[in-house]
């Protein structure tokens, strides 16, 4: 184990699949001569050369079907959207071929292609603040995955390199700079399986990506008052591992959801809804939701900090459901 | 402009033939193949046994026909969703083409794409696509999988002079063109997108002058001419192979019935229909054939009865072949990890 | 009152507009010459001429906005999408623009727009038998209506028209022919209530748009057996009148949602989650959800046919949750 | 390729001359403004005061400030998020600009936009718009509501080269095309979106040929001559507003800061950025406003300290200035029915 920013837990990943396998290739705008908007693929054009390493233009509808065509072709394309705003222009492509071309020529093409986007905001406005996870959460034929630490997203990535399907990998701009332990060596994590980040006894908190580092936070403030949370992290969005949540929620009678995006048919509305189905004697009190107020995001600091949930509210939020 | 050119002459001009007897006579076969078996899909889905869309290809079967004769076996084909005559020309059997029609188990696609989507990947067939422009940025990704991996293939993507207006097929063309690779745009301009004639919704009237956006060749030519986009296709094909970047031509032709089953054709007259029923492309080639030797009226009376037979056995084979199982609806949404 | 069809009711929203105020136009693939893909704006190219009905390219980013900048510009533009599958093309236009405008410059500017495109299937495969609705419903700034009878879809889709909002309004295709009572004169409905369609007091059903044909079919077989469901149209998504359904379910304790959409986080997902929230005492059993089955669509008819709620496994369901 | 044309002679060549003396120097104090603004934007983006992207206009004024100058009050202007240049060469009070940027109620967009959205309807500023190319259908829309109610208004869309290779960009122009709006395309082409050069992701390196994919006129002018950019906006803004259709101009000009804040610029060399340096726009005209006797170095060094006091009473109006009340957050979602 060694302590790695999130940022370079993605760019091992990224690094060593390429070094793996020579299928893989990198395109998408600023990834090559800027070295990622981001930074997460800075070095690679000289590493790996225009070959593998294809700046794009301004098209992401173009990006993500060439990327589409060329998993069909036998690559293993990791296609970049700057961020996960611009998959908006590129959605057909997401959607309809994607998502479908496996199912719709019945099985006969394969589409191993990994979209990588960072979601995000911090006083960037209304359309470069999107969440859209839940958007894509809601299609079969895609993998969603939305790692919260440098370690699930090292395993995640190169799980997701591998996998003969279309995986929506959503990372988070403002996680590219915390740390964590990561392993030496080669590892991979399986994609849809949830991970509890915290045991706790008293009551269920569900999240994934940025939000995860708030709950935790909520948790080990509560943790000082006694009130001991059980935090998962869902880690893969679909297919969607309810179990942990489940056996949890039998534990703690008790269940919040903690999400960046708007609410309203988003994760937690799923989440909530499922725990409701298959725990309904399990619950004490009712499934709560806490997520980004349901407004376009705006540019002042002071507003944008009224629209996402954070320590404060989510522990505030747990105390009435303790109560 | 980059590289256009007038309308081919006449392939009836014995002048310019330059084709083997087998040759002629296998595009007969096969656009009569087409043509019959479009024929018999229209009138199964009359009978309800077919469903959906259904876009036929009548009249506009020298196109596909001649880019096949064209293109090698391994070179990528991918195309809209009027695709019937691409599978068919490929060599694909008609019976598997037709039980697609029909939703069975042993259609091309199994029965889950229909009419629209019509794949055979080990055919290098990519399949229909139904999203007006949105196959074209894969094709260049086909195209981009073939560079990277050093084959010598061309990637064929066919689709409408209506998909030339969609910000797909600009973002596509230019990203092959700023890659250069080895993708053939072949634009059927049948002159409608639906109801909707071509110079009332593009700037540029003439789909090969749209070449200009993407500094690459254009080329006109006479889609009812089997033979003249047989030689265009190969000489464009060659120089995509070659490294000369993508290509682009515009097939002019016409399509006989409405844009799918139940068009109302208020946008057309009879008299601009029948006009172009003159230059049927079978009829020409017909005559083409016979003039030039190739074979007698018996020899291709006995092609089309071939065509028929065969036909009427894909009717019989998706009529009698079972429906897929119901456990198929949730396979393949997935590969298995 | 006389009765017309869904079809019908439509036109006749649109050509009472476009009669009482010279700022309404249509534009869209197939409006004017041809009269509507679904026969829609019949007879509107002659009536009208080609400054009021306008045909345009495939195109359906540069549709939706230009139809954004022409209402933007004092116009009261009904974009049609021919489907909705085809809205994928115009996603940035829809969310970036017609949804943000409003509110990323402080409400300077207004977008009265309408966006008019139908739902639906019938073996046209994957890519053109999409249910969106539920991720329009997760977007603050859109209005998302979508009616089930002729009266509902005349009187919403007037006032669609005269809203200073941009609405989403989606028709469903195998409801054209449906028929209704519709008020013979001038009538209007406000958005954002949803409608009782069918009284009852065993269960709750909520539904919306071709469901809810479904669902009162399945309502009318229950009755034989002496079960009264109640039926909820939504009529409108967003925003979600949620309070007939808390009602309904305060008396009946039970409640099922039936969508056509896939499930995971959808129309029903949010329903279920509210009602957990809001009603949690009020519950005899678990909030249940039925929807389509989470695969993209297949041609086959069988297969097909195996993807919807129908009246068959809906009156199972119910007899389920009443057991 | 239709109407292209060479680039201008340059402004400093006295013959070219045709200004009037006030014109000159509004001209020139409005892209000293613009400068000076933005370096001041810098500074207090520097010290946290202003968040999220900053995207700097300094070294393009001469394209915002000519075009300005061509156009009429009354036509409507719609640009992409490098738009600081735009309001302000419009009139609007640097202060309101400046509240925008610190997030203030009193920002041109409530706060709610930043710097990337500014828009002043009341002065035909439709606003910023952050999705390259985005923005370009909406303009087609104005345009299109201006022919609908008879206004002789043209609508000047701004955007950089980088956005040309989008599809809106291609489906928009297509439309307004179609349609002969009366649309204004201006290209800014400073050479790079973000970081990649222009010809790396082009097949068509000139974009004033890109008019060719629409057969409308596109013409190159110096970007960095205002009056050069004035006159060819107003030639050709006649021209739209006279039935012409759309037009497209490409202002050939160049970005002397990065791409936004942090922007570590590897894509360029140091020396390039000097050499372009060397054509600052404000630098010529400043000559030129001097050679032809429009002024004196004492004016304009006047002129200079007015703009001065201009752009510090903007910044310390934003400072002062109360941000956003909490409820203005669920304001302006929808509009109240
Ligand atoms: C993005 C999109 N918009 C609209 C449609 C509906 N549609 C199907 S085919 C078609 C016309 C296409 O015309 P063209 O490209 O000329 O091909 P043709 O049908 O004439 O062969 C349209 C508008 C669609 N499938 N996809
Ligand atoms: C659809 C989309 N993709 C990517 C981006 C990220 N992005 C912002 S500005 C920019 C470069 C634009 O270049 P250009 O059009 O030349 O304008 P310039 O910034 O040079 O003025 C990019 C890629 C975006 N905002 N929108
Ligand atoms: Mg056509
Ligand atoms: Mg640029």
């Amino acid at each position: 184990m060694s302590e790695k920013t999130y940022r370079d837990a993605i760019r091992e990943a990224l690094r060593e699949e390429m070094l793996r396998d020579e299928l893989v290739l990198i395109m998408g705008e600023e990834v090559g001569v800027w070295g990622g908007t981001y930074a997460v693929t800075r070095g690679f054009y000289d590493e790996f050369g225009e070959r593998r390493i294809l700046d794009t233009p301004i098209a992401e509808d173009a990006i993500v079907g060439a990327a589409v065509g060329a998993a069909m072709g036998g690559l293993r394309p990791v296609a970049e959207l700057m961020t996960i705003n611009f998959s908006l222009v590129a959605m057909d492509q997401i959607v309809n071929n994607a998502a479908k071309i496996h199912f719709m020529f019945g099985g006969q093409a394969r589409v191993p292609l990994v979209i990588r986007a960072p979601t995000g905001w911090g006083q960037l406005a209304a359309t470069h603040s999107q969440s859209l996870e839940a958007w894509f959460a809601h299609l079969p034929g895609l993998l969603v995955v939305m790692p919260a630490t440098p370690y699930d997203a090292k395993g995640l990535l190169k799980t997701a390199i591998r996998s003969d399907n279309p995986v929506m990998f959503i990372e988070h701009a403002r996680l590219y700079g915390v740390k964590g332990e990561v392993p030496d060596g080669e590892f991979t994590l399986p994609i849809g399986v949830s991970d509890v980040k915290r045991p706790g006894r008293d009551i269920t908190i569900v999240s994934y990506s940025r939000m995860l580092h708030v709950a935790l936070g909520a948790a080990s403030v509560l943790a000082k008052d006694g009130i001991e949370c059980e935090v998962i992290d869902l880690r893969t969005l679909r297919p969607l591992d309810m179990a942990p949540v489940y056996d949890s929620v039998q534990k703690t009678h008790r269940a919040l959801i903690v999400e960046e995006d708007w609410t309203t048919c988003g994760m937690g509305a799923e989440i909530a809804a499922r725990i409701g189905l298959d725990r309904f004697d399990a619950l004490d009190v009712p499934v709560q939701r806490m997520g980004q107020v349901e407004v376009p995001v705006p540019y002042a600091r002071n507003l944008e900090a009224l629209m996402f949930p954070d320590e404060t509210s989510v522990a505030r939020k747990v105390m009435e459901m303790v109560a | 402009m980059p590289g256009t050119s007038p309308l081919r002459v006449s392939a009836e001009d014995a002048a310019a033939i330059h084709v083997t007897g087998e040759e002629a006579l296998d595009w007969f076969r096969k656009m009569s193949l087409i043509r019959r078996f479009e024929e018999r899909a229209e009138e199964a889905y009359g009978q309800g046994k077919i469903g959906g869309f259904l876009h036929l290809y009548i009249g506009e079967e020298a196109v596909a026909v001649g880019a096949m004769a064209a293109l090698r076996p391994e070179d990528d084909v991918i195309t809209h969703y009027r695709d019937h005559g691409y599978v068919l020309s490929r060599g694909i059997e008609p019976k598997r083409v037709m039980a697609e029609l029909y939703g069975k188990a042993a259609g091309l696609s199994k029965g889950k794409g229909g009419s629209m989507h019509m794949a055979d990947v080990r055919s290098h067939l990519w399949g229909g696509y139904a999203i007006v422009g949105g196959h074209i940025p894969v094709a260049a990704g086909l195209a981009l999988a073939n560079r990277y991996r050093n084959l010598p293939r061309v990637v064929a993507c066919f689709f409408g002079e209506g998909a030339t207006n969609t910000g797909s097929f600009y973002a596509a063309l230019n990203l092959a063109a700023v890659w250069k690779l080895a993708l053939v745009a072949i634009v059927e301009n049948n002159r409608y997108g639906m109801g909707t004639a071509f110079e009332r919704v593009s700037a540029v009237g003439d789909v090969y002058r749209k070449a200009a956006a993407f500094d690459i060749p254009g080329v006109r030519i006479d889609g009812n001419d089997v033979l003249a986009v047989r030689d265009a296709v190969r000489r464009v094909a060659d120089q995509a192979r070659t490294g000369g970047g993508p290509q682009l031509i515009e097939a002019m032709t016409y399509r006989f019935r409405g844009h799918s089953m139940g068009d109302p054709q208020r946008y057309r007259t009879r008299e601009e229909v029948e006009e172009a029923k003159s230059r049927d492309p079978i009829a020409r080639w017909r005559r083409t054939v016979l003039a030039n030797g190739f074979a007698t009226e018996d020899e291709l009376r006995k092609i089309g009865d071939e065509v028929e037979v065969e036909v009427e056995e894909a009717v019989r084979f998706a009529e009698n072949s079972p429906a897929p199982d119901p456990g198929e609806l949730r396979n393949d949404v997935l590969v298995p990890e």
